[in-house]
């Protein structure tokens, strides 16, 4: 970013700025009616000043919280900035949540105005306005169906903005002092973070920390006007607000919705983003996509297909990271581009992909490769909504599978003797909104943030995030143990479904398996072995065989890492059942609760330990449809190689 | 496969109305003009200027012409040939007796002159339909060439009916070569392939459409069958007329009506159902091929006789040309009857998916 | 086709009693109607009137003269006695694509659309009324004739958006699933922006899941639009849920009209059907 | 005015043979819904095929046979070959693929047989026949007659057919709807090679009176286009419309040939025919035995 934003600390300010220097640059497109309808920087600021203008002739006020609830379209970002225009907070709320859901917010903030895309989010309020008499003001985008809605709270945002265009008539210059008033320290928006546990958080951030933030990234990867983002997770959602809203603003570049969540994938093919982010879970959606394609593709394609994959994985990622690749490799590669790779990017939409991030879980080193060997520039990073996301990035040449990168410039990290991850950083929310309490907890006196994740620094100073702090405990002989990294390791494999590690406290670490039916059924059926059904098939020689493989696989990784490498798996055994949320042995979310397995199933756990080699087990089961039944078994128990951590590279 | 559309997007319904929405589809036709306007004239030789490739240019047009009828407005027509005469005769007396008439001004007289028959002639489709048009059409084939072979004044009194093109001339340059004969044929093909695009992809290629697909749908929706029937006629036959003139102007020179016999109507018919049946693309296609293929088999009997040195009755090659031929078109009917076009457009599509298969 | 701008609400909410919608005084009436192929009498001195805004419901048992009677109100069939009166115009029979051009326009029983054309292409010929170039123009395309197409194409992307068929746009119709061609045949007529939309049988084959949603799509353009809506429909709940009035046939003739409620009154009517659930 | 009868006498008795082309396309038409192109190339082939027989010095009626077997050969091998793989096509490609057909089967023809002209004696001389040009002064000639009262016999021979035997039901049901056919136990392939079979026989009986008239050369494909006024005139699926128009259109072309070509320069049968059949058309375009269809919607 060669032009000198300094004095811009506010995002409004920052819009009338592009609205200044590049008026007609896209600031965001939407599919719509066929086309992608285009705003320029300067059509925003305009359809900005009318919102603001007509939210402040409706009565709110600095320092008000606007509720916006919506899919990413340009009158949400619009409503996003005008809200801010005039000192408020915008609340964006997910749209996919039930109208229950909206209640705490509302009710926390006592919201009087909100924006609603259509009908359906406009149902969703008017059904709570009951339970939040603060709520007077509801604005729709969208009026289809909406003509003979009567309630006074209703209007829609044409009105809206009409309103707006009056009161500029009346006092043209009051948005700009308005405007003018704003500063860095003022809070730029809160997002709720979601109650999976106790209630939500309004997690409070500054116009400060968000520009601070967008923009030590923008300039580490030095992202320009002329980049292009497709905004299709929710706006509610920390990342798309800093994707879609923070870093445009900063730098210029244009946003792209698409027409509908069906249409997502031909819309990013159109537009062909130049910088990405998706989640693990959306990756591996596509590439299961890109497979069952495949399948159906002639053989000679499907031959030139495994082969080019093939090379890819030799040497795409290397060329990636620039490193020496010999001119054979090239040719091929450059031949592979040719039928394979760009063909692949070009239907996956991201031909012009420059930077993609992925964050939120674990991603499984094939999957990362998988996009890395075909030419895309596919990132780990770290961060939350408390820390504006952007903490840990890994830049460009120092990519791995398994570690989230070093700090962002600004960042400070260090690490808790019990391993917690603590971040001191520009981009440090402000408070939990109205929970002092919970604000202290997170955020101590010297303004450390206790972000609860467990890891370490690896050699090269990257940082690797292996577990919830909570979860983390240690072997007998004091090293680290992390159950959840084990498992995570163990499931990236196709056969594994679900594992459980235990060993805190203990002299070494043994698992449960699950293997995935799906996976295992097939890997048996090519080999012709007869299994009656889940238990027969768990009981097979030739199945463990394959297990052991993988456990085997993951203590050679294991052993690679110094912490780690007491955590290698000694025994294992393959569960009689699945583990299941209705037998309460995960939660709803299928996070394993290793404390109650480890109850329910203490007889197994003994067996691990006491090197018994098979132990008998009747369990009560319930059947897909509902029925309960007995089985008994005895089920086997093998031991895994595991490897010395000097000799670890040779034995994997 | 080289198909990458990413990032090719469209912001305004111009862009995507655009005859070639895809980049690389822009690029590859801006190619082949490039081509043809200037790598051909200068490479390629008389013969294949003169005997190949100017016809092959006419005859697309005339495909064109019937595509415009048959293929979109679905109106059988075995009439192409006739209207070719029509322009080809009315051209040549244009030229002869407007004085100072510039050779594209005949054209034009030629194809209105076609285009006035041709709505005479499509009068009975308001009436009847399918074979019995088609039928209906082949008066129109026999009742010209009557006219022109009865009526002295068409043919200028030439008593055997056959007529010399007058020689051509542009902004007072005489175009006598082979190469500025086919630059003209291009020209005008070029020109009038693109016209006929534009009128497909508005509202009166709809029109002609909705009547081809479903008639009555389309006169409750407020198309009015009898405009939009003889419309197409009309433009039809104003293609095939200019086609007739340049048939005779550039490539023929002098020109009797038994060059207009059936067998062209025939010939023309055969270029659309090879090339493709409403398809712009597969006029030139079809046109290609059915000129093409006998020269390919004349060179093959050659080739042969050459090699194996024995001698070839001419009554032999024309006979066992015309069942290659029939043959030919036959297997093509079976294999793909939607015609070349849409052989192009699937593969088209499996290079826009690849390396999926759909 | 634009909004008219919402807040001046008018018009029912789905599937509530259809109150609030001013219905205005009658657009079309068909007055003494009779129509006979060969011996066959398919309409007997049918009459009856639309009003302005209404949804209309003609219903009857198979072979009651029902579809024939629509193409009687827009001219695809000439009736031997009788009178339809629109609006101040009077007709013993009209053409087709007059009507059309009076603002009539109509779906058919089994899908009539153009199975060469896209989806898209299909509701643009909806609008050939209302283009104005000459095929030379066109044939030039630069100039009125471009600026004319986009406009119209502007106009069909709101049918199109209104119907939720953007997926589809560029498909040819004749691969479309049932359900959806009959939703393209919709687009179509409303492209053409109609006073009166006649619909014969728009949820025949139909799932329950597209019958609803067809529901929502008429009641909507009848909402959005104020579009005079006449339906043939067998699907007694729905006629009973989303029409005004309903008319009766039965052997081409009528016997019952009035609201639904009168109608599952009509004794007529109930021996007509005699409990027939159709 | 013996004058006048004996033109419409000549054109009526021209008129049985256009008939007896027109007969063909029927046939086929009728039972497969194909406009079949190649009629009148098959015309030509029987007609040089038996004639070369002859010249080989074949007896007769030998011939006659060898040439029916080849002729039926050819139906069931273009039904096979050609149709069978189309079937379900758009018509217009049928008629194409027919017109292809027709190319093949002219240079078959001219491949096998050579393509010079050739004469062909039927034992009954082309001179007026001599009681009726002495009693009335009518000159008709006798092989005109002969070949009417073949063409004649042909055609009751064909209705007996079809209207006595069980295929020659079947071939009715099929005409009008497949369905039915099927449901008479007949497989629709096969009731269509018998078609094409039965259309080859009545290519040869064409072929012969024809060419015993005209001399058997290239020209006799030509017959097929004589044959097409009187099928839009008599509707392409009505056998007697095939004949009745066979009938008006030779008649009037005739006439109109003798008291109207003068004026205009002669000539005219080349399109007359076409022109009439138009007009009448025009006037009533379900054609002379066609019922009126009102379209449904």
């Amino acid at each position: 970013m060669s032009e000198n934003l300094s004095g811009l600390d506010t995002f409004p300010k920052l819009l009338m700025h592009h609205a200044r220097v590049r008026p007609d640059r896209p600031a965001i497109r939407e599919k719509d009616l066929g086309i992608w309808q285009t705003w320029g920087w300067h059509r925003l600021a305009d359809e900005v000043r009318a919102l603001a203008n007509g939210l402040a002739a409706r009565g709110f006020k600095r320092g008000d919280h606007l509720a916006i609830v919506g899919d990413n379209r340009p009158r949400v970002y619009a409503a996003i900035c005008a809200a801010q225009c005039l000192g408020g907070i915008p609340v964006p709320l997910y749209q996919d949540a039930i109208a229950a859901e909206m209640v705490f917010p509302i009710q926390n903030a006592e919201i009087e105005h909100a924006v609603a895309e259509d009908q359906e989010q406009v149902d969703k309020l008017l059904e709570i306005l009951p339970q939040c008499p603060s709520l007077r003001h509801v604005y729709f985008d969208d009026p289809r169906g909406l003509r003979n809605y009567t309630q006074p709270q209703l209007m829609s945002c044409e009105r809206l903005i009409e309103v707006g265009h009056d009161a500029m008539r009346r006092d043209a210059g009051f948005l700009e002092t308005e405007i003018a008033k704003g500063s860095g320290a003022d809070a730029a928006a809160m997002f709720f973070t979601s109650g999976t546990t106790g209630v939500p958080k309004g997690v409070v951030l500054t116009h400060a920390s968000l520009i601070d933030r967008a923009r030590a990234a923008a300039e580490m990867e030095s992202l320009s006007e002329s980049d292009v983002v497709i905004a299709y997770l929710p706006p509610a959602w920390i990342g798309q607000n800093i994707f879609s809203y923070a870093q445009p603003f900063v730098t210029g570049y244009c946003i792209c919705c698409p027409e509908s969540a069906e249409t997502v994938m031909s819309d990013m093919r159109e537009i062909g983003p130049t910088y990405y982010f998706a989640p693990p879970r959306v990756l591996e959606a596509l590439l299961t996509q890109v497979s069952i394609r495949m399948e159906d593709a002639s053989r000679l394609k499907r031959a030139m297909y495994r082969y080019f994959m093939g090379v890819a994985r030799r040497v795409g990622g290397m060329l990636l990271d620039g490193k020496p690749v010999g001119i054979g490799g090239r040719l091929l590669y450059a031949l592979g581009d040719l039928l394979v790779y760009g063909p692949l990017r070009n239907v996956l939409g991201m031909s012009r992909v420059r930077l993609a991030y992925t964050a939120g879980e674990a991603i499984g080193p094939d999957l990362f490769k998988f996009y890395r060997s075909i030419g895309i520039n596919l990132k780990q990073l770290y961060g939350s909504t408390e820390t504006s996301v952007f903490v840990c990035v890994q830049p460009n040449g120092q990519v791995k599978s398994d570690t989230v990168g070093p700090a962002v410039k600004g960042v400070e990290l260090k690490f808790t003797p019990e391993r917690e991850l603590l971040i001191r950083s520009p981009g440090l929310f402000k408070e939990y909104y109205k929970n002092p309490q919970a604000t202290a907890e997170a955020k101590d006196a010297q303004g450390w943030f206790h972000t609860g994740d467990a890891g370490y620094f690896d050699p090269e100073g990257h940082v690797k995030i292996i577990d919830r702090v909570k979860d983390v405990g240690s072997l007998a002989d004091g090293t680290l143990f992390a159950p959840k990294y084990l498992e995570n390791k163990l499931k990236f494999f196709p056969y594994v479904k679900e594992a459980v590690a235990f060993g805190d406290r203990r002299d070494r670490v043994c698992v449960f398996i699950n293997m995935d039916m799906d996976a295992v059924g097939n890997w048996a059926e090519k080999r012709n072995l007869a299994y009656s059904g889940y238990v027969d098939l768990a009981s097979h020689a030739e199945v463990y065989a394959l297990v052991r493989e993988c456990v085997e696989q993951v203590n050679a990784d294991l052993a690679a890492e110094a912490e780690l490498a007491n955590s290698q798996i000694h025994r294992f055994l393959i569960l009689h059942k699945e583990l299941d949320p209705d037998d309460e042995e995960l939660t709803r979310t299928r996070k394993v609760r290793r404390g109650f397995i480890g109850e329910k199933y203490a007889e197994l756990v003994a067996a691990l330990y006491d090197g018994r080699k098979s132990v008998h087990v009747e369990a009560q089961v319930r059947y897909e449809d509902g029925r309960t039944g007995k089985i008994s078994a005895d089920l086997r128990i093998e031991d895994a190689r595991t490897f010395a951590p000097a000799g670890a590279k040779k034995a994997a | 496969m080289l198909y990458r559309e990413a990032g090719q997007f469209k912001s305004s319904y111009a862009q995507d109305q655009q005859i070639f929405p895809i980049l690389q589809d822009r690029v590859g036709v801006a190619a082949l003009l490039a081509v043809a306007f200037v790598v051909v004239p200068l490479i390629g030789n008389q013969y294949w200027l003169q005997a190949i490739l100017t016809p092959f240019l006419i005859l697309s047009l005339a495909a064109l012409g019937l595509n415009i009828l048959t293929g979109y407005a679905g109106q059988l027509s075995l009439g192409t040939a006739a209207f070719m005469a029509v322009g080809a005769f009315m051209a040549y007396n244009a030229q002869l007796r407007i004085p100072g008439i510039p050779i594209i001004g005949s054209f034009v007289i030629g194809g209105l002159c076609a285009a006035v028959v041709g709505i005479v002639f499509g009068l009975p489709s308001l009436r009847i339909k399918g074979f019995y048009l088609a039928v209906a059409t082949l008066a129109c084939q026999f009742f010209v060439l009557w006219t022109i072979n009865r009526v002295p004044w068409i043919t200028n009194n030439s008593s055997s009916g056959v007529i010399t093109a007058q020689k051509i001339v542009i902004l007072g340059y005489p175009v006598a070569h082979a190469a500025g004969k086919y630059l003209l044929t291009l020209a005008i093909v070029a020109v009038m392939a693109l016209l006929a695009k534009n009128l497909m992809r508005s509202e009166t290629g709809r029109a002609f459409m909705a009547v081809r697909d479903m008639d009555v749908a389309a006169s409750v929706i407020g198309i009015p069958m009898m405009k939009t029937k003889l419309l197409a006629f009309a433009i039809s036959s104003f293609y095939c007329g200019v086609a007739g003139a340049l048939y005779a102007f550039c490539y023929l020179g002098t020109v009797e009506p038994e060059a207009f016999t059936l067998d062209l109507s025939f010939q023309v018919l055969f270029m659309i159902i090879i090339g493709g049946v409403g398809s712009i693309l597969g006029s030139f296609l079809g046109a290609a091929f059915i000129t093409l293929m006998p020269i390919f088999l004349n060179t093959v009997s050659d080739w042969i006789s050459g090699t194996f040195s024995l001698e070839i009755s001419h009554a032999l090659v024309s006979n066992t040309q015309a069942i290659i031929f029939g043959g030919l078109i036959i297997f093509f009917l079976i294999v793909e009857p939607n015609g070349l076009a849409r052989l192009w457009q699937i593969t088209k599509e499996k290079l826009r998916l690849w390396p999926f298969p759909h | 086709m634009s909004l008219p701008p919402p807040g001046e609400a008018q018009g029912a909410a789905p599937h509530a009693a259809p109150g609030g919608r001013r219905v205005g005084d009658v657009v079309l009436s068909v007055e003494g109607v009779s129509l006979a192929f060969g011996g066959v009498k398919a309409l007997q001195d049918v009459s009856f009137d639309v009003r302005e805004h209404e949804v209309r419901a003609i219903i009857g048992p198979n072979g009651a003269g029902k579809s024939s009677m629509l193409n009687v109100l827009n001219g695809v069939y000439h009736p031997q006695k009788g009178k339809i009166r629109l609006g101040k115009k009077e007709f013993t029979d009209m053409d087709p694509h007059e009507a059309a051009a009076l603002g009539i326009a109509r779906t058919f029983q089994n899908i009539a659309l153009f199975r060469g054309m896209t989806a898209l292409d299909n509701i643009m010929t909806g609008r050939n009324l209302k283009m104005r170039t000459s095929f030379l123009e066109q044939a030039l395309w630069f100039g009125r004739a471009r600026s004319e197409e986009l406009a119209h194409r502007r106009a069909v992307e709101e049918v199109i958006d209104f119907l939720e068929i953007q997926h589809i746009r560029r498909t040819p119709v004749g691969r479309l699933p049932y359900g959806l061609q009959k939703r393209v045949e919709l687009g179509r007529a409303l492209a053409a922006e109609p006073r009166i939309l006649l619909l014969d049988e728009p949820m025949a084959g139909m799932n329950l899941e597209e019958k609803q949603d067809m529901c929502r799509f008429i009641l909507d353009v009848n909402d959005h639009y104020g579009t005079t809506i006449v339906l043939i429909e067998h699907d007694m709940g729905v006629v009973m849920d989303i029409s005004d009035r309903v008319v009766v046939l039965d052997y081409g003739r009528k016997i019952g009209d009035g609201t639904p409620a009168e109608i599952r009154g009509n004794q007529a009517v109930i021996d007509a059907y005699l409990g027939v659930t159709h | 005015m013996s004058f006048f009868i004996e033109v419409l006498a000549g054109g009526l008795l021209a008129g049985v043979m256009y008939s007896l082309v027109a007969l063909g396309f029927v046939l086929i038409y009728k039972a497969s819904g194909v406009f079949n192109y190649a009629q009148g190339s098959m015309v030509f082939f029987a007609a040089l095929c038996f004639v070369s027989l002859l010249e080989d010095g074949i007896n007769f009626w030998v011939a006659i046979v060898i040439t029916l077997a080849v002729m039926v050969v050819l139906g069931v091998l273009t039904e096979r070959i050609v149709l069978r793989p189309l079937v379900n096509q758009p018509p217009i490609t049928l008629f194409m693929a027919t017109i292809g057909l027709s190319f093949v089967l002219e240079g078959i023809s001219q491949l096998i047989w050579g393509s010079q002209p050739h004469g062909l004696e039927l034992g009954i001389q082309d001179v007026p026949i001599d009681w009726l040009s002495q009693k009335a002064n009518i000159n008709i000639s006798q092989l005109d007659f002969f070949a009417a009262f073949v063409a004649g016999a042909l055609v009751a021979g064909l209705a007996v057919f079809f209207q006595k035997t069980r295929i020659g039901r079947a071939l009715r049901a099929v005409a009008d709807d497949h369905q039915a056919a099927l449901s008479i136990g007949i497989p629709l392939q096969h009731i269509w090679m018998i078609v094409w079979a039965v259309a080859g026989f009545v290519a040869l009986v064409a072929g012969l009176m024809w060419g015993a008239r005209n001399g058997v050369q290239y020209s006799l494909t030509f017959v097929a286009l004589k044959a097409l006024p009187v099928l839009i005139l008599g509707g392409f699926e009505s056998i007697p419309g095939a004949i009745v128009g066979g009938l008006i259109i030779g008649a009037s072309e005739k006439i109109a040939e003798v008291y109207l070509g003068p004026y205009v320069g002669g000539g005219i049968e080349s399109w007359f025919p076409y022109v009439l059949a138009l007009a009448f058309l025009l006037v009533r375009p379900q054609g002379l035995f066609g019922e009126k269809i009102i379209d449904r919607v």
